[in-house]
């Protein structure tokens, strides 16, 4: 057998994510039969509730007390990190389903940990081209003052800015505030081309809300990466109808690949609502399930796995993907536009991006 | 004519210390009752456990006939009961004015002698000091005050603990006046005061407690006649 | 900054600094003038909003009511909670020390989030503004600014203007901050303090709903929103000076001001120029604003 | 090797314990309630952390003492202001020097931001080139927080004896009184600021030590919290409240959120400890440490129970 | 009469708009009972409370011995040997009468950085607690926590602690307030006892007790020193019975 921990947020405000993420990873293995390459799949779990704080500890738990030989988690970039190196320092494999954080990938990078997910930077970047191709010269970025707003705004203005574009303003919201109507003023006064959004759950809710309800739409559109507007679209309403975003898929890629996952997820979990996280997590166990093939199961052989895993090809619902060298999907980044409570595509805004990942010696 | 409060056999314990021991008490309506006994030989507790502040191990306490051993200090209070508190218990975060109109109610029988005015006219020193917080006052002040406090509540009994520490003797001299006006009006009256001959000339009747034991209860004026028991329970 | 952009900036500010002090205005009471340090205060809040997002639905079909009728029934409902509340929980804690009440209330906190999670989900959901506020007015020439603010800018004053009455023209106000210094005493004097604390408990957790319930249409419902209130709303109650509604009054407006000022002229240290101000504050005047009695 | 996990466990718990003892000689001893202790945790493991070389191991001779004393200074700066203030004004002042060094790590590249940083390599006690001490392993690194714990519960509790600790006492129950006999109470309670700091320092070095990896959580309110907590379940009239506090309050969350025994219940853990701790609070009005005292009154008697309804206050 | 030990000169001190005193000065010598007696709200605390340095004057000047401490602080005064008591009740009820006493003494004792012997084991502060318990009559309660005692016996505490510093200057607040007969009578003695080495001054309503006891009387009224003279002379002054005395005199 095979021991699978999962770290993942089960409380708070991720309390969702993690269990999709959870059930879509289980779905594969159950669409395998229920084994890996011949192993039973044995599953456990720590909510990590999204506190970094309690990051080492909660790796622990599923590291030395339950010895899983393998992590999935988490949602949240800062306990990611924690995990991480955990992960490194145990020598335990770690799929990153969520987390974006740069670093991970970039100076953080190790043999053994891997990420179905995406970098900040990409969707951020993504944007750019996008912008400039609408003929948009000048824009403003507005995120929370953290890491992941950082590097998303970031990724957005080194596309913009390469492309002849210019970043007129960066502003910033303390995190985890949500009183943006003096920065929604701002904007208004700097009349921008174009504004750069990124924010996630809650935030991103507030933030469309407002953003529409001062009517700002209608002369600064809005761009944003994509989980702007993922997960939250029913409290969202109205107010983000139209918005473009990038991101590394969409409700409606139509498929074949896509459109086969979506309907045994639904069918597996009605209630569910299938988003990016899901496929996330779904590809987090097609990752494992390349790895422990090439090895036969033994899982012992960590090294051929983790070698088997950077070369693997997965066949993601997003499009087929490589990991980079750091371990990070190289991928189509997907505009879309919201319409009728989903994330429509509407083109390929970069194909095959893959991250920089700066400062990884790998 | 029944009596307004009665106390059967009162036990009264703090926590495994035993404070009153079978104590038997009574005030009859618009009687003045003095209550004398050195430090710490109960008098407060007997107090407190009348009102309902401690609660008696054993015993009955029947306030108008009825039984009001297990009330609450507040329904206690709402049969005419006034308590001016050891210490004063002034609210040091409400301002003079606020200290006498939160006690303000008329009292059994829609009785309404004292009113926020008559109050201030017996303590004009108040009036002086409405807007201060209590914490402020000075100490003779707020002993002025926590009886026109309980003046406020429009009480038929009045229980004074101490009512007269750190009062100039011009005040204290106001006060027993007072006493005496509020005893003319058929308020009845329970009285703890360390001076023990103006609480004799002002009482119908006392009891000594010594070690929560009632010792002694007699006419004032009989007690006033027996130096030699004050000698004994008192130490003068 | 131009004029126009500097008017609006200031009317950001009130109307946040006014919200701000609605969510407090619960706190006040519990905290500043009942003396219970109440770190569920936050999870009230919480529940006001999440209320009025689940109970829209059924009072639309049962009562035939829209959102005001639906934040009545919050109110209602939050102030039978606060009643039994204080009845179980709170209520023997007033004669321990005070750091009790921190650690139970924190248990509460535990409880009413998990249960939140239980009856309703871990999802952000939007609950929609009434058709009749929904309309907005022209600001400066790009902007416009939702009723919907005004609305709760409006209610707000009410709730500041009433709560105002209610403590400083009515003997309730004397007699719960008596009760807070002194139960025994308040009780001696005829005043069933038990009784009173349960009613103004009550009102407490009712007003800190009704902040959830008028707040959930801008803020969206989402898990932990009551936690990321509580903080600054004892700030709100600490800067004001504790038990004075006028001192937490203007302590909200000022936060709204050097919040949203700060936003815009310092982004680099916004975060934490709230916790600088009260720094500040409490240092030349170490009792709050407006200190009580 | 699951005992690795409960050895690694077991160091979590010395390691709050002495973050919660230093707490306790403020909250229990001088009567100083901070809701910001978590600065000095943090401060001092972002300290070692970001004081060690990259990729080799530090000496502890100097990390630790550096680390404790940068504690230190941030409450010799801080607590002088603090000072000023009383009861819950102090709580809140407190709370906004937290939240000030918070946001410094939060929002400053200083030590990584959001994301925190790594200590790759545990430091080591080194002299010249002789290695005295090894915490690499995970045994040795758990006497070494043990005799961290011994020595902080015996500092402690040597101070508290001591006329200094008699002084904390007083100041505790009445602060009017010890200086109208002749106590500068200032010195006193900054004194007792520091040395709480330097403890709560000392636990932040460990922690950073234990996981090798520090984020701004470390220093957030919810943290300050926690702490508190931990010493006001422990019990506050008793030194060692703290600990039996830390200890208790960790393995609680652990048992609640043990799959093994509450199966998918585990999942709503918040609820069953929630739910604990207030049964905690309504039966143990003085904390864990009443506990004892608590079982044998009900097994000895049953005379009637103290008769006070409610007590005095004067 | 011997050595004056502590002056004040032209003291005054307002809260807000109220002049709580007015320009009073007195002396306090070794060897005297100083009493300053006056209506409710005179300022008779609040004068002790300046002269211990609790609250600052707003102008006048304070000296002990020829020292100029009208800037030293309350601990630093306490220090050179200022005791005072409280009108309202300010011991620690969560400890023992004897640990009451015991850590008023250790001020002068403080030696905080002596940490070998525990605070229990001094010999000088267990003496000077013990001392001064049996002084003010309370060894027999020694064991007892100090928030049960009933009010008389805290009344007694509350002087048991400001002898225990072993102060030269006594600054008693109605020290006799709230205690029986019997515990007067000791007091009264007590003072006769320590007025020979200590300068006392006595606030006090019991106009029995200061009469008795008193070398030298001030009497204040609304902030200001109406009169002060020897026993008789007040006695007999007709401006301090109308506005104090009454038919006390
Ligand atoms: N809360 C309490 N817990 C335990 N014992 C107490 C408590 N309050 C008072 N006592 C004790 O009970 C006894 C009686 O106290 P009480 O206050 O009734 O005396 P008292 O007669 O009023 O004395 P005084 O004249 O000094 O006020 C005293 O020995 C006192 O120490
Ligand atoms: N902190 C304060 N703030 C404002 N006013 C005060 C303060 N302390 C005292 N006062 C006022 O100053 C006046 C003098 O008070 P003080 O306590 O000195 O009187 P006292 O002479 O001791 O009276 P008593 O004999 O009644 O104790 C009083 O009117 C009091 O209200
Ligand atoms: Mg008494
Ligand atoms: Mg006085």
């Amino acid at each position: 057998t095979v021991k699978v921990g999962f770290m993942l947020p089960y409380s708070g405000a991720y309390g969702t994510i993690g269990q999709t993420i959870e059930n879509a990873f289980k779905l594969y293995v159950e669409e395998q039969g229920g084994k890996l390459a011949g192993q039973d799949i044995q599953y456990f779990r720590v909510d990590d509730e999204s506190n970094p704080s309690k990051g080492p500890d909660n790796a622990n738990r599923l590291i030395k007390r339950d010895q899983v030989d393998v992590l999935v988690g988490s949602v949240h970039s800062g306990v990611a990190m924690a995990l991480a190196k955990a992960a490194k320092d145990a020598g335990v494999t770690l799929i990153i389903p969520n987390a974006g954080a740069d670093a991970i990938t970039g100076p953080l990078c190790s043999k053994g940990v891997f990420r179905t997910s995406f970098s900040n930077w990409q969707p951020g970047y993504a944007m750019g081209p996008v912008a400039i191709d609408k003929g948009y010269k000048t824009a403003v970025t507005i995120t929370w003052n953290y890491a992941a707003g950082q590097e998303s705004t970031d990724g957005f203005k080194e596309a913009f800015e390469e492309k002849g574009g210019k970043v007129i303003r960066h502003l910033t919201v303390p995190f985890p505030t949500v009183e943006f109507q003096p920065l929604l003023t701002e904007i208004a006064s700097i009349k921008p081309d174009v504004v750069y959004a990124f924010f996630a759950g809650s935030g991103a809710v507030k933030f469309v809300q407002d953003y529409a309800g001062a009517n700002l739409a209608a002369n600064i559109p809005l761009l944003g990466s994509g989980f702007l507007t993922d997960g939250t679209l029913e409290a969202q309403g109205a107010s983000a109808d139209g918005l473009l975003t990038t991101l590394h898929y969409a409700d409606n890629l139509n498929t074949p690949r896509d459109n086969a996952f979506r309907a045994s997820f639904s069918k597996r979990y009605p209630s569910n609502p299938i988003d990016v996280y899901a496929m996330q997590g779904y590809d987090a166990a097609q990752l494992l399930d390349a790895g422990l093939k090439a090895v036969g199961g033994d899982i012992k052989k960590r090294d051929q796995m983790h070698e088997a895993m950077s070369n693997a090809v997965v066949d993601s619902p997003r499009g087929q993907f490589k990991l980079s060298a750091a371990g990070n999907p190289i991928q189509d980044i997907y505009l879309r536009q919201v319409k009728n409570g989903k994330n429509e595509i509407v083109k390929v805004a970069v194909e095959k991006l893959a991250d920089p990942a700066r400062g990884c010696k790998l | 004519m029944s009596s307004l409060i009665e106390a059967k056999s009162l036990n009264t314990h703090y926590g495994e210390s035993h404070i009153l021991f079978d104590v038997n008490f009574k005030i009859n309506p618009g009687e003045s009752v003095g209550l004398l006994g050195r430090n710490g030989m109960g008098k407060s507790t007997l107090i407190r456990t009348l009102m309902g502040h401690v609660r008696p191990s054993s015993g009955q306490i029947k306030i108008r006939g009825d039984d009001h051993t297990r009330s609450a200090p507040h329904q206690v209070s709402r049969l005419g009961v006034a308590y001016v508190p050891e210490g004063r218990g002034i609210f040091p975060n409400l301002n003079v004015r606020e200290n006498l109109l939160v006690a303000a109610r008329p009292g059994v029988n829609e009785r309404n002698d004292w009113s926020y005015d008559r109050v201030l006219e017996t303590f004009p020193r108040l009036t002086e000091r409405l807007g201060h917080g209590g914490q402020q006052l000075s100490g003779g002040e707020q002993q002025m005050l926590a009886i026109g406090r309980a003046l406020m509540t429009n009480p038929d009994v009045l229980i004074l603990d101490e009512a007269t520490e750190g009062l100039a003797p011009l005040i204290i001299a106001e006060i027993w006046r007072i006493i005496g006006t509020i005893r003319e009006t058929g308020v009845a009256t329970l009285i703890v005061d360390r001076n023990y001959r103006k609480v004799l000339a002002n009482t119908d009747r006392c009891v000594v407690l010594e070690k929560g034991v009632v010792v002694h209860e007699k006419q004032s004026a009989a007690l006033i006649q027996q130096p030699e028991l004050l000698t004994q329970y008192l130490g003068v | 900054m131009d004029v126009t952009t500097y008017l609006i900036q200031c009317l950001n500010a009130v109307q946040y600094g006014l919200l701000l002090f609605l969510v407090a205005s619960g706190l006040t009471l519990i905290f500043g003038i009942m003396g219970i340090i109440n770190l569920a205060h936050g999870s009230f809040y919480m529940i006001g909003a999440y209320m009025a997002f689940a109970l829209q639905p059924l009072v639309a079909q049962y009562l035939g009511g829209g959102f005001i009728t639906t934040v009545l029934v919050c109110i209602v409902l939050a102030a039978l909670l606060g009643y039994f509340l204080e009845w179980a929980f709170y209520s023997y804690l007033y004669t321990r020390d005070h750091l009790q009440q921190v650690l139970m209330t924190y248990g509460l906190i535990l409880v009413f989030e998990e249960l939140r999670s239980i009856i309703i989900d871990n999802d952000v959901h939007g609950v929609s503004a009434p058709e009749w506020l929904s309309g907005s007015i022209q600001l400066g020439d790009l902007m416009t600014y939702p009723t919907y603010r005004l609305f709760i800018s409006a209610v707000c004053i009410i709730v500041a203007v009433f709560m105002y009455w209610l403590l400083s023209r009515t003997r309730l106000g004397m007699m719960i901050r008596a009760g807070a210094s002194n139960r025994e005493m308040i009780n001696s004097l005829g005043i069933d303090i038990n009784q009173l604390f349960r009613v103004v408990f009550a009102l407490g957790v009712a007003l800190a709903a009704l902040a959830g319930a008028i707040a959930a249409p801008v803020s969206s419902v989402y898990p932990g929103m009551g936690n990321a209130v509580i903080i600054i709303c004892f700030v709100v109650v600490v800067i004001g000076g504790i038990g004075s509604i006028k001192g937490a009054f203007i302590a909200a407006m000022l936060i709204g001001f050097v919040d949203t000022f700060g936003q815009i002229l310092f982004p680099q240290v916004a975060g934490v120029l709230v916790y600088i101000m009260m720094a500040t504050i409490l240092l030349f005047k170490p009792e709050g604003l407006f200190k009580q009695g | 090797m699951t005992t690795a996990y409960y050895t690694t466990l077991i160091i979590k718990v010395m390691i709050y314990s002495i973050f919660a003892l230093s707490l306790q000689l403020l909250v229990g001893c001088t009567g100083l309630i901070s809701l910001g202790h978590a600065a000095f945790f943090g401060v001092s493991a972002y300290a070692v952390t970001l004081l060690s070389p990259e990729f080799a191991a530090g000496n502890l001779l100097w990390l630790v003492p550096v680390a404790v004393i940068s504690a230190m200074v941030y409450a010799l700066i801080t607590g002088p202001l603090a000072l000023k203030t009383k009861g819950v004004y102090f709580i809140m002042v407190t709370l906004a020097f937290a939240q000030m060094a918070y946001y410094v790590f939060h929002d400053t590249k200083l030590g990584g931001g959001t994301d925190g940083i790594y200590l790759n390599t545990r430091p080591e006690l080194r002299i010249g080139d002789a290695v005295l001490l090894d915490i690499s392993s995970n045994y040795s690194f758990y006497v070494f927080t043990l005799g961290c714990l011994i020595f902080t519960w015996g500092f402690l509790t040597i101070l508290m004896r001591s006329r200094f600790g008699a002084a904390l006492t007083g100041i505790h129950v009445n602060e009017q009184r010890m200086r109208a006999v002749g106590y500068s109470t200032f010195g006193y309670k900054l004194t007792a600021y520091i040395v709480a700091a330097g403890f709560g320092g000392l636990a932040g070095v460990l922690y950073a030590i234990k996981d090798g990896y520090v984020n701004p959580e470390l220093l957030s309110w919810e943290q300050s919290g926690i702490v508190l907590f931990m010493v006001i379940l422990g019990g506050t009239s008793r030194l060692w409240g703290a600990m039996i506090g830390a200890a208790g309050l960790i393995f609680l969350q652990e048992l609640f959120q043990s799959e093994a025994i509450f199966g998918a219940f585990a999942v709503h853990w918040h609820l069953t400890f929630g739910l604990t701790v207030i049964a905690l609070v309504a039966l143990m009005p003085t904390g864990l440490i009443g506990l004892p005292k608590q079982l044998s009154k009900r097994r000895g008697k049953k005379k009637p129970s103290p008769t006070v309804r409610s007590a005095t206050v004067h | 009469m011997s050595q004056t030990l502590l002056s004040a000169k032209n003291i005054t001190r307002r809260f807000g708009g109220l002049i709580a005193i007015n320009n009073a000065s007195l002396n306090l010598n070794q060897g005297a009972v100083h009493a300053v007696i006056g209506t409710n709200g005179a300022g008779k605390s609040t004068l002790v409370s300046v002269l211990s340095g609790e609250i600052p004057p707003n102008e006048g000047q304070i000296k002990m011995l020829d020292k100029d401490i009208t800037d030293w602080s309350q601990p630093d005064r306490a220090q050179a040997g200022l005791g005072r008591s409280y009108q309202r009740t300010t011991i620690f009820p969560s400890l023992s009468v004897h640990e009451n006493c015991r850590i008023s003494a250790q001020s002068k004792h403080q030696k905080f950085w002596n940490w070998g012997t525990p605070h229990t084991k001094c010999d000088f502060t267990n003496e000077a607690a013990s001392h001064a318990l049996e002084l003010a009559g309370l060894s027999q309660f020694a064991h007892r926590k100090a928030g049960l005692l009933s009010h008389g016996g805290k009344r007694q505490l509350e002087i048991a602690m400001c002898l225990a510093t072993r102060p030269k200057v006594l600054l008693l607040d109605e020290p006799l307030a709230g205690m029986g007969a019997e515990e007067t009578d000791r007091m009264l003695g007590l003072l006769n006892d320590l007025k020979k080495e200590h300068a006392v001054l006595l606030v006090e309503h019991d106009m029995d007790a200061v009469f008795r006891i008193s070398d030298e009387i001030t009497v204040m009224v609304n902030g200001c020193v109406i009169a002060h003279g020897e026993p008789e002379e007040i006695r007999n002054n007709p401006d301090v019975q109308t506005a104090y005395l009454g038919d006390e005199a």
